[in-house]
């Protein structure tokens, strides 16, 4: 016996939510782009997708986000800091990648200065994992050694059933437990059977491929050259990746007063690592690419012990040019180590 | 850290009796970057300087704002004095707070808070001027006078006479120009030869002047000052140095029937020839197009005549380069072919011909000798009918400006026809009678009233041949009624057009043309003499149709412009001129293209090998006006322009 | 509203023509509204529709941009590929919907003293109608204010 | 080198493909699913540095890009074999021609034909409304811009080292992806293609939260077509747009 969530009552749950005091979330398409998006009825959500083309990294860590405001003056400039708002949040419907690739993010973005930024919001948002029944060609999460259900940087797990009508439910955290608990009345046991979890083939050895890149001779390869031919350089990739977390300062304003804001960065970008000597180290697009795949599989796991990739596969799904993680950890696996 | 001083002038009443110039001061005190805010009843007086002067040096100043009259008053003052202070004086802007402020503002306190908006713009300006220096410019101390006519002659001696170096260039064999084929001029009916050839050998032998005729200028780069010119020097032939011009070969050469270009087609000269007596030098060329030798590879009876071996036929082309500081444009006009009357039958019946045709058949060397005779048969005619504007001011057909000279010259060939054939008749159909200068509009009254000319009000339809006589039927719309008159010759006012090759000339000495491809001038009203590109003068009919006192005042005018330049050793101008990053810049040459100066070059940027690495805009600060135009253009932000810079301009804005 | 909207007007002009026509309404000793906030430039061509959009972003309600009338151009072409530019972009910010009677343009001369005060004025009373930009100011405002969802 | 196209991860999907040995033309497929504007790949840093010839799949949109890319001085035209082809109705077909030149009598068709070609009616849809409702249109979409700059990367006629966006003393365009920075970027990207765009849809594609790019580019391209008859990419030695005019350009607009 488990517990069940059926579909039917789901707007009822997403009012209950509400009422709490809750902004909930969760997939939404409309007529040309999907993401995760603040809904007032269970009917806006579309849990039909593959998975959102815009991952769940940036309702934690915005595309822009004001850090503090300043005042110029005769003889100083004062400030006052922004602190993120005080909401509480419940995702409804995250992929397991997407909440993967949040716990990814979590070392990063605590171990030597805590990011209220992130954590705040971490800590205010409850988020409700769906298994996943399908796949498509460019999910790789097995060959990052996750899974379609994988509970990681979940609060609660949630099993398609069979019949399509609902889901079990799995409580992991407290946190999940007390979200649910709200809305305890509108669950019942059940014993109808989960549908399978999506098959997702393996795509690559990981192991290999790490073995390779960790050789320092590989660095300097020409693999890097013929694998990244044809990227443009532009930031789809990363700024899509639920792991990707690289950002700029900016300041906006006038004579009299402004903003310091933190916004996305990417290292595909040729300005990212330019030197205001007009150097950049990173001169060559091929460059850029082995950086972006040294640090998720070789530096990042280096220093936090986790490859920084879930492997969603939005990179590769979004290419303009049809690139991606997959495309390059498939070649490197075919190379001698 | 910027630390800016902001004046604020009263102007006595001007500004301080509407604007709150002390509230003004405690306000823009409070303006980051602001170390003196104060105000005064005049700034541009001695004391007011003075105290500017003394806040810039007690506070170690970095940029001075005056709120005052507006820049094209005063701002050369206040910048000098900024500079009398140790201040860069291009560090210094001024708010105008008077004309566009105080004067047309009628609420206080609103103009006391537009007043206080225009001065922190202005602040928030100065705090980004770059210390700017003025452009120095070295200048080659010679000239190049393109043209040999009545301008270019008068160009080059005016400068000559004052000592500088002068090279000028005729693409004909001689000096001369069309003022040269014409016999008397008016309004004084004196000898155009007689007052012109004297002016062809004082410059042929004038000291410090170069005379490179029978040349094309076929290059010029460079800037102001500091042109590099390409001049082809056409083979002649003929060798310059050992010729005597003693005429044999002329004498002797077989090909006599070429129709003579400086007579218009009514005489005729041989293929080894000068174009006219008195020609300047007076040495022939070998015209190659009619040679019986170029065409047949036989004959050189003009070698064999030489008895001193000047002739060589093996004669290239040569091309001689040039280091010149200023040019003078006076590449004259052509008439217009007025083959497009075709009811004028001009080219079809031989006595219907054009006013610079009658001018040779007047002119006492001309190929009559200075007889009214008619190109059919050799009769004096007894009724010349004149039409003016055949060309000028008809926009269907010719063109649509007044070519200026008809009027008058139409009036002498009246009066000269008069003069020669006593018992002769002469109509003169005119839209108007165009005759301001000096002593002109009682030129033409003496050719109608003393000597008969008729003038009809009207326009000619149509010529026609009947028995020896031509036809011409007109309308005189004072009248109201059609006439016809048989006549002996009719004589076409015809339009002066710009030289047919002017535009492609104008390109590639890089000036600007109008239209019809006369030269443009850089300001119709307050440059007429300078053309768009700098050091470069129009001088005569290259810029517009002109008569002779017009053409020479404009050389001597583009001469004293010329010898301006030449007075000093470097030249100096404003430092508001462009310039690119070359690290960015991504080469599309639109900049190129929207340049009105053609101050932008195409920079190789090499490695250390030689190796191209890419192509670059690159500014000619020389050359550069400071127009803007190619930063707003270049979409990489790579250009910019010194005094309104990005930077600038942003904070000016932001600073609102 | 019982109070009279001020707009705030940023004028873009050029410094031989337009700005000296200003100069002109001045010594003419001419009156017109305060509203407008003139940036000298030296030509026209120098005008970048970049500063269109600083002046939006500062919050301008409206824009003029002016200098030479065609074939006065101080530097002879410059005010001819401006209006070309202003063409092009005008068209281009009908379509992104910042309305063309909030971007004016005009050619005023160095003797046209009048003109420049007559416009001062129209454009003032016509932005005045339309009222404020808030549609752009309702961007501005998003900027300054902390992200959520 | 041969740049072409070949298999992608899915059935429906191409990729640009570099051949520069027999062995890789053994990938080389061509069909309609092959509608990426490879040209931009001429431009990009190193790939043409060796002066070789290259041979170029290409479509008329990429031939007209790559007249304009050498109008601009961009490229050498000397260095380019074009392998013309069109898609009509899924099927391919070849175009005769291997120098741009060529293709000018092509080119002048499809100039004649722009007019209509250019319609389309969500951009008829957009005119019809106010300012206020294409204001907010238009602050819907770009409040999508995550400002990866897919669009720019994917455009061949963004070739510039250093782009307007990319330059902070001043900066003109706001970086962040507030709407306001979206606004300006959009509007200063799409002047920047104003005469130039060919409407190959690269940008489009590329963008990763479809805004419809491509109806601005289409609009800007309209305006130039129907006020100074000019139609991007006719020539190799056609003049920009914006870098050049006619003295009685229109003006009615000018008070």
């Amino acid at each position: 016996m488990t517990r069940i969530l059926q579909s039917d009552n789901l707007d009822k749950c997403v009012a209950r939510w509400r009422e709490a005091g809750l902004t909930v979330i969760g997939p939404v398409k409309n007529e040309s782009s999907s993401s995760y998006a603040a809904v007032e009825k269970a009917a806006e959500f579309d849990f039909s997708l593959i998975m959102p083309d815009r991952s769940i990294k940036e309702l934690f860590f915005p595309q822009t986000e004001p850090m503090l405001q300043y005042t110029i003056k005769k003889q100083r400039i004062d400030t006052s800091d922004f602190t993120p708002p005080p909401e509480k949040r419940i995702i409804f419907g995250a992929r397991p990648c997407d909440a993967s690739g949040l716990a990814i993010d979590d070392p990063l973005f605590g171990w030597d200065y805590k990011d209220n930024f992130w954590f705040q919001r971490r800590d205010t948002t409850v988020i409700v994992t769906i298994a996943c029944t399908k796949a498509d060609d460019f999910c790789m999460c097995t060959s990052l050694k996750l899974v379609p259900d994988s509970t990681k940087g979940s609060d609660v797990l949630l099993r398609p059933l069979q019949n399509n009508k609902g889901w079990q439910v799995e409580e992991l955290t407290d946190r999940g437990r007390d979200a649910f608990n709200e809305i305890a009345d509108l669950l019942q046991d059940g014993s109808e059977p989960a549908a399978p979890t999506a098959v997702v083939a393996e795509k690559f050895n990981l192991d290999t491929c790490v073995a390779w890149l960790q050789k320092p001779e590989n660095f300097e390869s020409t693999f890097w050259r013929e694998i990244s031919m044809r990227c443009i350089g532009c930031a789809s990739c990363t700024f899509l990746c639920p792991t990707c977390h690289c950002f700029d300062f900016q300041d906006e304003g006038d004579t009299y007063s402004g903003i310091r804001r933190k916004n996305w960065d990417s290292c595909s970008f040729a300005l990212f690592t330019m030197h205001t000597s007009g150097h950049n180290p990173r001169a060559t697009q091929s460059a850029r690419w082995r950086q972006r795949i040294m640090h998720k599989f070789n530096y990042f796991p280096g220093k936090f012990n986790v490859n920084s990739c879930s492997g969603c596969g939005r990179c590769s799904r979004q290419c303009p040019v049809d690139m991606g993680i997959t495309e390059t950890l498939q070649a490197i696996s075919t190379l001698q180590p | 850290m910027a630390k800016i001083g902001v004046f604020i002038c009263h102007c006595g009443e001007n500004i301080g009796a509407k604007i709150d110039c002390n509230k003004l001061a405690a306000t823009i005190g409070e303006h980051p970057g602001v170390a003196v805010s104060v105000e005064y009843k005049y700034f541009c007086a001695d004391p007011g300087q003075e105290s500017i002067k003394k806040a810039i040096r007690d506070n170690n100043l970095t940029g001075v704002v005056v709120a005052a009259c507006s820049p094209r008053m005063h701002e050369a003052t206040f910048r000098k004095a900024c500079a009398e202070a140790g201040l860069n004086p291009y560090m210094c802007e001024i708010a105008n707070i008077r004309e566009h402020c105080s004067w047309v503002h009628t609420d206080p306190d609103m103009a006391t808070e537009k007043a206080a908006d225009i001065t922190r713009s202005m602040i928030e300006k100065v705090k980004r001027n770059n210390k700017l220096q003025p452009i120095e410019v070295p200048v080659t101390r010679r000239a190049l006078v393109i043209g040999g006519g009545i301008a270019g002659i008068q160009a080059a001696l005016d400068i000559a006479n004052a000592g500088q170096e002068v090279v000028l260039v005729e693409r004909e064999p001689s000096l001369g120009g069309h003022m040269a084929q014409l016999s008397e001029t008016f309004p004084t009916l004196d000898c155009s030869q007689c007052i012109m050839t004297p002016r062809m050998v004082e410059a042929a032998q004038h000291p410090k002047i170069r005379l490179l005729t029978y040349a094309e200028v076929v290059s010029v780069d460079g800037y102001i000052g500091n042109f590099h010119v390409k001049v082809k020097m056409k083979a002649r032939y003929v060798d310059m140095e050992s010729c005597t011009g003693c005429g044999d070969c002329i004498t002797k050469c077989p090909q006599k029937k070429i129709s003579s270009e400086f007579d218009c087609g009514i005489g005729k000269r041989t293929a080894i020839y000068t174009p006219f007596a008195q020609s300047v030098p007076n040495k022939p060329v070998i015209d190659k197009a009619t040679c019986t030798y170029f065409k047949n590879g036989k004959c050189k009876v003009c070698m064999r005549s030489c008895q001193i071996n000047a002739i060589n036929f093996d004669m290239q082309d040569e091309f001689i380069e040039l280091e010149i500081g200023a040019i003078v444009v006076a590449t004259g006009f052509q008439v217009q072919n007025n083959a497009v009357y075709g009811e004028y039958g001009y080219g079809k019946y031989p006595d219907v011909i054009t006013g610079l045709q009658f001018e040779r058949l007047a002119s006492a060397s001309g190929p009559t000798f200075g007889k009214i005779l008619r190109p059919s048969d050799g009769k004096e005619p007894k009724t010349i009918v004149f039409i003016q504007c055949a060309g000028s001011r008809d926009p269907s057909k010719g063109v649509r400006y007044c070519s200026k000279i008809c009027c008058m010259y139409t009036a002498k060939h009246a009066m000269l026809y008069a003069h020669k054939v006593h018992e002769g008749k002469s109509h003169i159909f005119y839209m108007d009678i165009r005759a301001a200068g000096k002593g002109y509009d009682e030129f033409t009254r003496r050719a109608i009233e003393e000597d008969e000319a008729s003038y009809v009000r009207g326009r000619v339809s149509k010529v026609w041949p009947k028995m020896s006589k031509l036809m011409v039927r007109g309308v005189d719309t004072l009248l109201g009624k059609p006439v016809l008159i048989a006549a002996d010759m009719v004589v076409l006012a015809t339009a002066m057009v710009p030289q047919p090759d002017a535009k492609e000339f104008a390109k590639t000495i890089g000036i600007a043309y109008d239209e019809y491809g006369f030269f443009n001038e850089a300001h119709l009203k307050l440059r007429p003499v300078e053309s768009s590109t700098a050091g470069i003068f129009l001088a005569g009919t290259c810029q517009s149709p002109k008569d002779i006192p017009d053409s020479v005042s404009q050389a001597s005018a583009s001469a004293s412009k010329v010898l301006a330049l030449f007075s000093k050793q470097t030249l100096e101008r404003e430092p508001v001129v462009a310039s690119n990053n070359e690290a960015t810049c991504a080469g599309c040459w639109g900049c190129v293209l929207a340049c009105p100066y053609n101050a932008i070059e195409k920079k190789d940027i090499l490695d250390r090998s030689g190796k191209l690495i890419k192509r670059v805009a690159s500014v000619n600060p020389g050359l550069c006006q400071g127009c803007g135009t190619c930063v707003t253009f270049c979409r990489s932000n790579s250009l910019d322009l010194a005094g309104f810079t990005e930077k600038q301009i942003f904070a000016e804005v932001m600073g609102l | 509203m019982n109070e009279l909207f001020e707009p705030e007007i940023v004028a873009f002009v050029c410094t031989y023509c337009t700005y000296a026509g200003a100069d002109l309404a001045g010594t003419s000793r001419l009156k017109y509204a305060p509203n407008v906030r003139i940036v000298r430039l030296p030509c026209t061509g120098r005008i970048s529709p970049m500063f269109i959009l600083k002046a939006l972003q500062k919050g301008a309600d409206g824009i003029l941009i002016s200098g030479c009338h065609p074939g006065d151009c101080h530097f002879t072409h410059g005010n001819y590929h401006a209006r070309r530019r202003w063409m092009v972009f005008r068209a281009l910010l009908e379509f992104t919907g910042i309305p063309s009677e909030r971007v004016k343009y005009s050619w005023i001369s160095a003797a046209e003293g009048g003109k420049f005060a007559d416009l001062m004025n129209s454009i003032t009373e016509d932005i005045r109608k339309l009222g404020p930009f808030d549609q752009y100011k309702a961007l501005i405002k998003e900027t300054e204010a902390p992200a959520t969802f | 080198m041969v740049i072409g196209y070949k298999p992608g991860t899915t059935a429906d999907r191409r990729r640009p493909h570099f051949i520069r040995t027999p062995e890789e033309a053994d990938q080389l497929v061509l069909d309609s699913a092959c509608i990426t504007n490879l040209s931009g790949y001429l431009v990009s840093e190193g790939l043409l540095s060796d002066e070789k010839a290259v041979a170029i799949f290409l479509k008329p949109d990429g031939i007209r890009s790559i007249n304009i890319l050498a109008a601009e001085a961009q490229l050498n035209i000397d260095q380019i074999l074009i392998l013309g082809f069109d898609i009509n109705d899924n099927q391919v077909t070849a175009l005769e021609g291997e120098k741009v030149e060529e293709f000018a009598t092509l080119i002048e068709s499809i100039k004649e034909q722009a007019p209509d070609a250019l319609k389309n009616p969500l951009l008829e849809k957009i005119e019809g409304m106010t300012p206020k409702e294409r204001f907010t249109f238009w602050q819907k979409e770009f409040s999508r811009c995550i400002k990866c700059y897919a669009c720019r990367q994917a455009c061949p006629m963004c070739y510039c080292r250093r782009c307007i966006v990319d330059c902070n003393q001043p900066q003109w365009v706001n970086t962040s992806s507030h709407t306001l920075g979206n606004f300006e970027w959009n509007i200063v990207r799409a002047f920047h293609l104003s005469g130039r765009c060919v409407g190959c849809g690269n940008c489009d594609r590329a963008c990763p939260v479809n805004i419809p790019l491509r109806l601005i580019n289409a609009k800007m391209a309209q305006e130039v077509l129907g006020s100074f008859d000019h139609f991007a990419g006719m020539s190799h030695t056609q003049e920009p747009v914006l870098a050049s005019f006619k003295k009685d350009d229109s003006e009615t607009f000018i008070l």
